[in-house]
């Protein structure tokens, strides 16, 4: 095949953390085994780009040599999201662009307009300290859940009015259950 | 000494105590709840019952429970662990009246320094300075208004009955008084099955530091050197260490007395703990402490002074328990080098610690040189809602402070946690922090240091990479690309292949 | 201090390396055979490079690929660990020839104890026994019949270059020499590319002690105390302690002092340790000592003499490469407690000891207070068949040494390890065997008490309940039978639900 | 469903380990979530019996509650192999009768008639100790095999005539491998 140039099997995907999403351009190296990855994100700040190559895979861990460094990670991918740990850190990466604007967190979206404020755990709600109508001020604690033993007070993540609650007291929630709507 | 003993607790403590039973030779029994079922103390006893619902109310909290599970497992000891039952009297009570021996000291002191506020009285009467509150627990908003204003704001509301940070709110003025005392209240009456709440004058940056003692049934009474505590986040330690980087032999001598005149008063037997503020604020001075409680229980951050010691707290308590006597005094007792403890729980540093309990889904343990990981998990563990979010206790010893800070930033770069957010990425932070390394410890350092806000800028980059990283698992897995999947390919046939022609 | 150091090595000793590099804030760089990409040491490092093909001579003993490596990760120092290079003077020179850091002993040094025939001359010179032997190495089977019978059989063939055992055989009587020379031989220079063997008296029930050295470049040597390597399988080290149950104050001090004056002999700095084997035949009498040889590396057995004396020895031969003085003398050097050395190795210690490399299916590591498990291996790691087949290291520490044995015991119950046959089973058997317990120890220690023999009747009930979880498990896969199929089925499911529930 | 007695669902199965066959039957306890084993073995010992459930399951971890007390091993199963891992000692446990004889160590079958000494580990042969048609003696070293750096003597199971090497000088042998007859 000497004189015939090679295609480059160029890769695009579509990633999202948080409210940031990602794209990605993969290509295959000069130096075999490498790949060359392109990351670049909708919030303006500059393009990365890695040389790099998997060296070790076994369960969850991946081994990579990255632009010359070790990376030893957790990985767990089900297809439609990717759970990374590197260096203490998990990062919680949708695949595509079709992310739900729920923060990485799981705690609220940041969209302007009626805002549901969500359970970031499994917990017990305890207290609801508003009435629907009332005015909250961002950072004001709105509901009350406890969970691992702790009394945890939930934050209105911006200004505006209380519309209602979506849970009661005692009641049980699970992670990422709307709580209440801040319009 | 004894045959079996009950392990009262679950978590990393539960499986200190069965690491403890088995270095006695005695035979570890477990008890658990139903999330608990799996749990790996359960794994590593030599028998296991189950003690009700995953509600610490219908299992951990149950003393019946706990004493049929002891008879029916063949106990003649119980160990209450730290939480939970550990400073009940009525627990204490309930396993004497079983024939039982309750791994602790005697009921007078349990119920003496179990109310803080009789605590209080008693330790100014044999001279030990306490931090200025209310001499009883406030009944009404009215009568902590008045207290409050005696004592000056800020003030500290605290459960009567509490510790470990549970039922404590800082109030910095009057109009946030009564939705403290109903929050932590709450908490108190969730947390220790008793409402009562009292307050204190809220020290500015004060130093966490405490004394451990050791008492024996023969009058046999020694301290076993400071550690401090005072890196806290919501009033509960986070970072504990031995020796504290604030005290000097003198002060060491100093407080260690004002420790054995607190423990004799209540005429202490077993581990225990006296704890104190330390007002550092003072430039050259020597730094003036008050008596803050005494825990009458082995403490969570019990193994900086094992490694600095050398003496086993958890068998000690057991011996002693047993009626054996100390095998050495005062003057045996030597400290050596310096030792380090980060608590690692499953909660968001970036996001106001908010709990994350979830599956461990990947779990690689930090190991090596100086380093001890007591742990509660293991890979494929789900961490339970129910209780305290704590995974492990990272801890490391090292030839003087630095050494042990180098080795646990080591350990920290080697522990690898899949499925549940934790606070590693805060100790990678703080044990760089020239604040820390210097030693300039308060109550308030993580809040001062801004160390728990949100990921910087330089985090951007590992978020950029860790897409990467899911997109070459996505190319991998889709075989897209075919040189990155065949790389893949090798890699993991090579594993099964090997397992094939060894195994199968 | 070094910018980054090439770790020349592999396996457990090569994750020490990099976890000593960590804690000297120096960039550890790794380098892989072909069979070691997915090693351990590889992942913790922060640069790796492939140097050849999976046999060691074509990778780990090639000088030209490491120096190679060494420039390409920018390193100003090379660490040879144990074993492959690290006694190797061309090594140290070609190291020094391209402007590195050889972290070890001196050229002279090193060539002088590497011979051990020369050593052997150097050390009477100064004073202290040597056991008889042949005063060169063998040429010829007539020239080592001739030896043989001047020194009396039994005697010991032994690799000029060797340590560690390989190139290591024991001669009854004159039949079987040529044989054993030709084995020996064969192993010598497949070990360390030279077949030269010599031959010592071998003293019946002896006892290995061993103590370690450091000196720094500027005249600073001191000794460590002892460690006691008696346990052995094939002449090689199995269980080491320190300190020695033999050894008291005075001979501790008498040791010490042969030892420092060997190493003075050799001009010595580095880590080093001077091993001697101890006659202890004799009851009341003070036991005599023979100079065995010099090793002038880092021991396998270091970790116990750092447990005791609170030293890092791997950082101190680093920092001594640098250039640093030690911080200490010999009147700072403490020793506290005992610590116990465990060698897990890839062997059926029920079969001699026959290699069993292959996949590590299964692995849960031990841990808690005064356990230390220095590991080169991770679940799902395939041991190569190329290398020298050590698992981890599993060390404890405690307050004596019925402690630290108690301690070692509680992790070997915690110690899991699926797919190849270990040496875990006989450590269970050992920590609790009289014997030892009392200290009573030679290196026959392991035949003498037939701790190597095929499993007992014990072990058959160990393998119908092996059966019979084998049978539940195929049950529970198949689902013939409800209520099991059922029970595990919640098990899993339970497991899955809550990933699913919090993750996908 | 009153009155109506409930069939025990009784399993039986046959394993091998080296040359032990067992028999095992299985059948639900009274209590609820146990089962009771039966452990039978064609060498003559007494059958054991095991009242047992599995508490965790986790990777290759199983936790069960045996005779009241806990069991923690690992285990690896395919469907026709079962490695156990308990108390620091593995069991080589191959399902059905149909074992070949081959002892759990991978070592030599000890039947009567022609022996042939398989390899007990992959390895490279560095020496033959006979010649074809010599006699040797029970444990007297025939082949010398270097693994991990040590050269490994195998020896003989039984006495006999070494009737022929089956493998050569310089070459590699896997695990199984059969290596010489022995009549």
């Amino acid at each position: 095949m000497e004189g015939v140039g090679t295609e480059a099997l160029v890769v695009r995907e579509t990633f999202t953390v948080g409210l940031r999403r990602y794209s990605i351009e993969i290509q295959p190296d000069r130096e075999p085994g490498f790949q060359l990855i392109r990351v670049e994100s909708d919030d303006g700040l500059p393009s990365v780009e890695f040389k790099a190559r998997l060296l070790a895979s076994s369960g969850h861990a991946r081994t990579l040599e990255v632009d010359g460094q070790i990376e030893d990670l957790l990985l767990l991918a089900d297809g439609r999201r990717t759970l990374v740990e590197r260096a203490g850190s998990t990062y919680d990466i949708q695949n595509g662009s079709s992310g739900d604007k729920l923060r990485a967190t799981g705690h609220w979206s940041e969209d302007q307009g009626p805002v549901f404020i969500k359970a970031h755990m499994p917990g017990k709600i305890v207290r609801l300290m508003h009435k629907p109508g009332e005015e909250v001020a961002a950072g004001e604690g709105v509901i009350v859940i406890e969970a691992m033993k702790m009394q945890n007070e939930i934050k209105a993540p911006k200004s505006g009015i209380l519309v209602k609650y979506l849970a009661k007291v005692g009641s049980n929630v699970n992670a990422g259950d709307p709580l209440c709507e801040v319009e | 000494m004894f045959r079996r003993i009950l392990v009262a607790n679950r978590g990393e403590i539960a499986v200190r105590l069965v690491r403890a039973c088995r270095d006695l030779g005695v035979s570890p029994v477990a008890v658990y709840s139903t999330a608990d079922r799996e749990a790996l103390h359960v794994r590593l006893a030599d028998r296991a019952f189950h003690i009700g619902d995953s509600a610490a109310t219908d299992s951990y909290l149950k003393i019946d429970r706990l004493i049929d599970a002891a008879r029916k497992g063949g106990c003649d000891a119980i160990h209450p662990g730290y939480g939970f039952l550990a400073e009940n009297a009525e627990f204490a009570g309930a396993c004497d009246g079983a024939g039982l021996v309750f791994i602790g000291p005697g009921p007078e002191a349990m119920e003496l320094m179990g109310n803080k506020v009789a605590a209080r009285r008693a330790v100014s009467r044999v001279g030990v300075p306490t931090v200025p509150g209310s001499e009883q627990p406030v009944e009404s908003t009215d009568q902590a208004l008045d207290a409050a204003r005696r004592i000056g704001f800020p003030v500290l509301v605290k459960a009567s009955a509490g510790g470990g940070g549970k039922g404590m709110r800082v109030v910095d003025g009057e109009s946030a008084l009564a939705e403290a005392l109903s929050i932590a209240s709450a908490e108190a009456a969730s947390a220790f099955a008793d409402p009562a709440v009292y307050l204190e004058k809220y020290l500015e940056r004060p130093r966490h530091i405490e004394v451990q003692v050791l008492g024996d049934a023969h009058n046999n009474l020694v301290h076993l050197g400071e550690r401090e505590c005072s890196i806290q986040r919501r009033h509960q330690k986070l970072v504990e260490e031995c020796p504290s980087p604030l005290v000097d032999a003198r002060l060491r001598a100093e407080l260690g007395e004002a420790a054995l005149a607190v423990a004799r008063a209540a005429g202490y037997r077993n581990a225990g703990t006296v704890e104190f503020l330390v007002d550092s604020a003072g430039g050259g001075e020597t730094p003036r402490y008050y008596f803050l409680e005494m825990n009458t229980r082995l403490q969570v951050e019990h193994p900086v002074t094992e490694l600095v010691t050398g003496l086993d707290l958890a068998c000690w308590q057991i011996r002693i328990a047993a009626g054996e006597r100390l095998s050495f005094d005062q003057a045996d007792v030597e400290w050596r080098g310096s030792a380090i403890e980060c608590r690692v729980y499953a909660e968001d540093p970036n996001l106001g610690f908010l709990p994350s309990p979830g599956p461990i889904c990947g779990l690689i343990e930090p190991s090596g040189p100086g380093v001890r990981n007591d742990s509660g998990v293991y890979e494929g563990f789900v961490i339970p809602v129910e209780y305290d979010p704590l995974i492990s206790k990272t801890i490391a010893h090292g030839r003087d402070r630095l050494e042990a800070i180098s080795r646990l930033h080591r350990a920290f770069g080697e522990y690898r946690i899949l499925g549940v957010k934790t606070t590693i990425p805060l100790f990678l932070r703080l044990l760089v922090h020239p604040a820390f390394r210097e030693g300039r410890l308060h109550t308030g350092f993580l809040a001062e240091h801004a160390l728990t806000e949100s990921p910087d800028q330089g985090d951007r980059q590992g978020e950029a990479l860790a897409v990467a990283v899911a997109a070459l698992e996505e190319l991998n897995g889709r075989g897209t690309a075919a040189d990155a999947r065949n790389s893949v390919r090798r890699n993991r046939s090579a594993w099964k292949e090997s397992a094939r022609r060894h195994w199968l």
